[in-house]
């Protein structure tokens, strides 16, 4: 990243705060920018992630929606396409199943439906991810829906240096942006930078160098998958750590580069396994150069078959956890597959 | 029936044995989300609730004359209208402990509370989501010639979801028998209904649906029963939908987050001077149903009740950790 | 202003320019859909399309006094608003034969057709789609502090989606510069007003959002006019925005796949009888805005207007057959 | 197929003749299966698949429902919970973009969140694909989306046979199902047996056997597929060709086996490439132990990384047909990848 000296310095922020400081950055520098969401004006936003936003922008550019999620999403596009650049979060990313409609038919398609005459510069935020006892309407973990569909770009932040970074990148971009958070990551700490800076969408980022096998991970199984790769080196396996961080554009070179040196794949998600984000990036290797590369069958250790249980301890079995990610990347560098 | 019986219309119409287990409803609806907040408190309960505490009137009254054969759909702030429609208590203890024992087998907990056996199909997660499935179940009794009858509940926030509009039409041109219930506490989380809601009064929007709306004092339990009453007679006489709208205020916050930003700390104890308990006690002790002493034993079972419930839930096993794909598809 | 002057609106308010240029249009969207339609069944255009003739009125009438900044929204029956908003039939031609000339350089198609330059956000193929955009549009205006007004299209069929209930509350809570047009055709594809909407007049619905909702003949150009002018004017004036309901009839199928078994032959001819051209055009006659020679000058340009357009499609290339993917993103 | 011998005779039907064979023979069978859609009345259908089924079972379960879909889709949910068994068809399936929420959050949720107490034996039926002139909002195939749903079942029969007898399966199956039809194949013809029958969800078909190379293909594409087979054949490649027809439960077994035979794998399917259907059924081979038998890269031919465009050209370049088809096999059957 390319920060300017007076701008190098970094504090550590939690990761909502790092995604509240790119809000207002974008929002000082840039009028059009408005917040649109339920709740995120003087409430703060059910994971306080706006806070105190609407007193420092007012309730003009920090708008409280009625509860109208398709609505709300689609005067965010036709916002849009008219001049303002609205970040309209969704309070729980489950409830864009309401919006799809907007986001799919209307974000996505209008630049092409009009032939490259219109331009739809929105960002969704989609709080995603379990672990909160939420259960099964409140816990999902849909971002693979959106990589299907060409005209969104769909990222995944799991630092809160990305978290901003990529907020501001998606801010700057002229086609409409999801940006998945998970909900367990909001307090997490990080260094993070202080001014503008972007991150590139689009990228992936090797958060741990290894030669035996590569994992690639995302959003809050990247720190899981870390700590699994930590214990794997005091067992004498080194695993190269892949934050997926982009889903749409997918960021082809860097993972199949890595499984072309390391010959093994283990990808980790919180999705539903079964036609999730692992099985693309599977796919994609696969059909890859470097296929004649792997040694052993590529691993997916994704979300339980299952919606997301109540009870704790059959949420937490519903997900990828340390170490059940350090019992598939055993089996993986074991070839027990 | 005298025409001179100028009692209120839930004492004149309900016996006074309905109208005692309506006001252990009350208390049972009061002192379970009291339990279930001290129990999450105390880290015995995870993930978040939605406690009606201040709307008990609403629930128990809607559902006074209704039987196991009705349905109701519920919402994110349903442990009074599962209560209010004949649920155990100890059965959704157990389902907030998340076991085996409770009404979902530990994998649904507070927001997705439902006995189908006494007709209730569910809290929903969804704001909105349970109207059309209202709508769906009052189908099915139209259809199949079944004479019950389906109430739905929803908040003031609900009824600019799209789901609204939309189930509202169908349920009118299908003359369908389904009573709209939206409680109306002011908020849905933090935004006013004069924030959010273009309509002064939500039931004037019944007009768009050429159906009839009133808009009563929710916590006057006898406004909510009549308003209730003459809305199923008229769904059970195949006239189609109604909707009520009770006026009502949640003590607590909209859940484990709030930090009430929003709303006076006069505002809320104007509301707690409304106690719609002690109203409809009071009611019943001056209308002769029950006395002083009587009241109290009904409070007092309300507690053991909920003692007894915390005890069944802490008590029963928890689903067995390699069931996290049971219950997704039907048992072959 | 003379009191006295008990001229029809239109013609008292809008210079005979304007009123010729109406005239121009309506007759436009005519030869330019009998155009389309003879072309498609020639196999020149592939896919459906949907005809507003018989509904020239409404259209043209709505957007008589918008300029290029004044926004519109459309509806899968899009081709008079494009043409009412100023559009060129040559360009919408080419886009209808799928070529690189055409509004959306052949990616989009009839349900599709747009052109920004003039403020026509597009037609949509998702009935309902546009209203959502249409209040995003109207708070673009109001954040930005322009004056622009959004026109918002939609059929009758519209109403009853979700996104209609979503859209007119948002606009209504936040006072946004957007005239909702209800453009009641009698039916939604085969399901008629009676069958699917619980309401006599959709306008009623406004009341739902305390706005103003008023119902018009639909073929009466300056009933429209009117309407839609004070709504408008009420509109700029921050007021907030309105509905207008104009009563009208599709003379053709819903597309190409209608067998018409839901309407009758005498309520077609009915309606046909209605006709909305040659009614403005002999009330433009009647209050000496143009004479007969005139009109017919008029009607022979659109003729030729269209025959040219075909033309112009006809010769133009069609997309390099490698770029499929241009325009899914923004060009680097 | 186990057909009783007064049933075994068969006629021609069309795809669409066949799926209405099947509403009119469950409806006449139970009095709890209803039809609920838009203009499926007097209308017949968009697609005039319903027809003439109102004259013969009349309105009241024969239902035009407003241009309602989320609340249409919820009303049938709630039917089927208490009682009625309803057939929901989306006019197009990129409609059900506006009902995802009651698709997704409730039907499929609704059996585990309430622990088993409660069934919702609905089925969607799904208009599909693109080939109709109709652009980018009425073309698409979303069904890998379904695909990721644990509690649905999503099935894409390629044959009026298989139209008739998965329709049929899906109505007896207590959780709800959804069907994708293809457009184009309602006006296709094939042998349909008389009488009722089910075909089982779950299961692929091997349409043709081969030994160089696995062609699973879906829906249209099987068709296509075979085309180019028998063109293949003539070249010296023999290819076995799998007809998907489950993509939720997918049948794990018959594809595997196969690619453990021909060692080489493509994947052929309309929706969008990545995220797609051909993603999963990548993933689950390089998975399997078939990967130890895989002499090449694992190929998906998947629709284009755009909406689907209006021009006829583009359109047909958008999706696969024999001729890509028949190149990709090609280049597969001698390892040019
Ligand atoms: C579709 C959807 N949108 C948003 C939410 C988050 N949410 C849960 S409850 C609630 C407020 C609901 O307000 P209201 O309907 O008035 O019910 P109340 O909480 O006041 O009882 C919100 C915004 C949700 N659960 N579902
Ligand atoms: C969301 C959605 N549902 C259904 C359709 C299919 N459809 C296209 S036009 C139409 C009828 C629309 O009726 P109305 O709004 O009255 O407009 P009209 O066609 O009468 O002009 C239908 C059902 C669609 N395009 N989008
Ligand atoms: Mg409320
Ligand atoms: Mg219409």
């Amino acid at each position: 990243m390319d920060v300017t000296a007076q701008e190098t310095s970094t504090r550590t922020l939690s990761y909502s705060e790092a995604i509240r400081e790119a809000m207002a950055l974008a929002m000082e520098a840039d009028p059009t920018v408005i917040l649109m969401g339920e709740d995120i004006g003087v409430y703060g936003g059910a994971f306080q992630v706006t806070l105190d936003l609407v007193d420092r922008f007012g309730p003009d550019r920090v708008m409280d929606t009625p509860i109208s999620e398709l609505g709300g999403a689609g005067v965010a596009v036709g916002a849009a396409l008219t001049g303002l650049k609205p970040i309209f979060e969704f309070q729980f990313s489950d409830f864009a199943t309401l919006a799809m409609e907007q986001i799919v038919n209307q974000a996505a398609k209008l630049r092409y439906m009009l032939g490259g005459e219109a331009s739809v510069p929105v960002v969704f935020r989609m709080p995603a991810g379990s672990g909160t006892g939420a259960a099964a309407q409140h816990s999902q973990s849909l971002e693979a829906w959106f990589g299907h569909v060409p005209g969104l770009k769909v990222i995944q932040p799991s630092t809160p240096e990305d978290a901003k970074g990529m907020l501001l990148a998606a801010l700057a971009d002229p086609d409409p942006v999801l940006v998945f958070e998970h909900k367990l990551l909001y307090k997490m700490k990080g260094e993070v930078p202080a001014g503008y800076y972007t991150t590139p969408i689009g990228k992936a980022a090797v958060r741990r160098a290894g030669s035996d096998l590569t994992i690639v991970a995302a959003s809050i199984m990247v720190h899981r998958a870390l700590e699994a790769a930590e214990q794997l080196a005091g067992e004498g396996v080194s695993a190269e750590v892949i934050d997926l961080r982009s889903i749409r554009p997918i960021d082809h070179e860097t993972i199949v580069a890595s499984v072309r040196k390391t010959g093994r794949l283990l990808i980790v998600y919180e999705g539903v396994k079964s036609y999730g984000i692992g099985a693309e990036i599977s796919a994609m290797v696969a059909e890859s150069d470097a296929f004649d590369f792997l040694d052993a069958p590529i691993l997916r250790l994704g979300g339980a078959e299952a919606p997301i249980p109540y009870n704790p301890d059959l949420e937490r079995a519903a997900v990828p956890q340390v170490d059940t990610i350090l019992a598939a990347a055993r089996r993986l560098a074991r070839r027990e597959v | 029936m005298s025409t001179t019986d100028n009692r209120p219309f839930a004492i004149r119409t309900y016996s006074p044995a309905q109208l005692k287990q309506a006001l252990k409803r009350m208390y049972l609806v009061r002192r379970f989300e009291e339990g279930a907040e001290q129990s999450y408190m105390r880290g015995l309960i995870h993930g978040t609730m939605h406690l009606s505490i201040g709307q008990e009137a609403s629930a128990v009254a809607s559902c006074i004359e209704l039987t196991d054969a009705d349905k109701i759909t519920s919402n994110h702030r349903g442990h009074g209208h599962c209560i209010a429609k004949g649920a155990d208590v100890a059965r959704m203890f157990a389902e907030f402990f998340g076991k085996e024992t409770g009404y979902c087998h530990g994998r649904g907990g507070s927001m997705h509370i439902a006995d189908v056996q006494t007709g209730n199909l569910g809290a929903n997660g969804i704001v909105g989501g349970g109207l059309p499935i209202a709508v769906g179940a009052a189908l099915s009794a139209k259809r199949l010639g079944r004479k019950d009858v389906t109430l739905c509940f929803f908040g003031d926030g609900a009824n600019n979801e799209g789901a609204f509009h939309e189930a509202l039409n169908m349920a009118a041109i299908w003359t369908l028998p389904v009573v709209f219930i939206c409680e109306n506490n002011k908020y849905g989380m933090s935004t006013s209904v004069e924030r959010s809601t273009a309509v002064r009064r939500i039931s004037e929007r019944a007009a768009a649906y050429s159906m009839p709306g009133v808009t009563v004092d929710g916590n006057d339990f006898s406004a909510v029963a009549e308003a209730v009453h003459h809305a199923i007679a008229r769904a059970r006489a195949g006239e189609g939908p109604s909707l009520v709208e009770n006026l009502t205020y949640r003590w607590r916050g909209h859940s484990k987050s709030d930090r009430n930003r929003y709303r006076t700390k006069e505002e809320i104890e104007a509301w707690m001077a409304r106690d719609p308990i002690a109203r409809f006690q009071a009611e019943l002790i001056a209308h002769g149903v029950l006395d002083e002493a009587e009241a109290i034993a009904i409070a007092e079972a309300a507690v053991s009740d909920v003692e007894q419930g915390i005890e069944f839930a802490r008590g029963s096993a928890a689903p067995a950790i390699g069931e996290v794909t049971r219950y997704v598809y039907a048992e072959a």
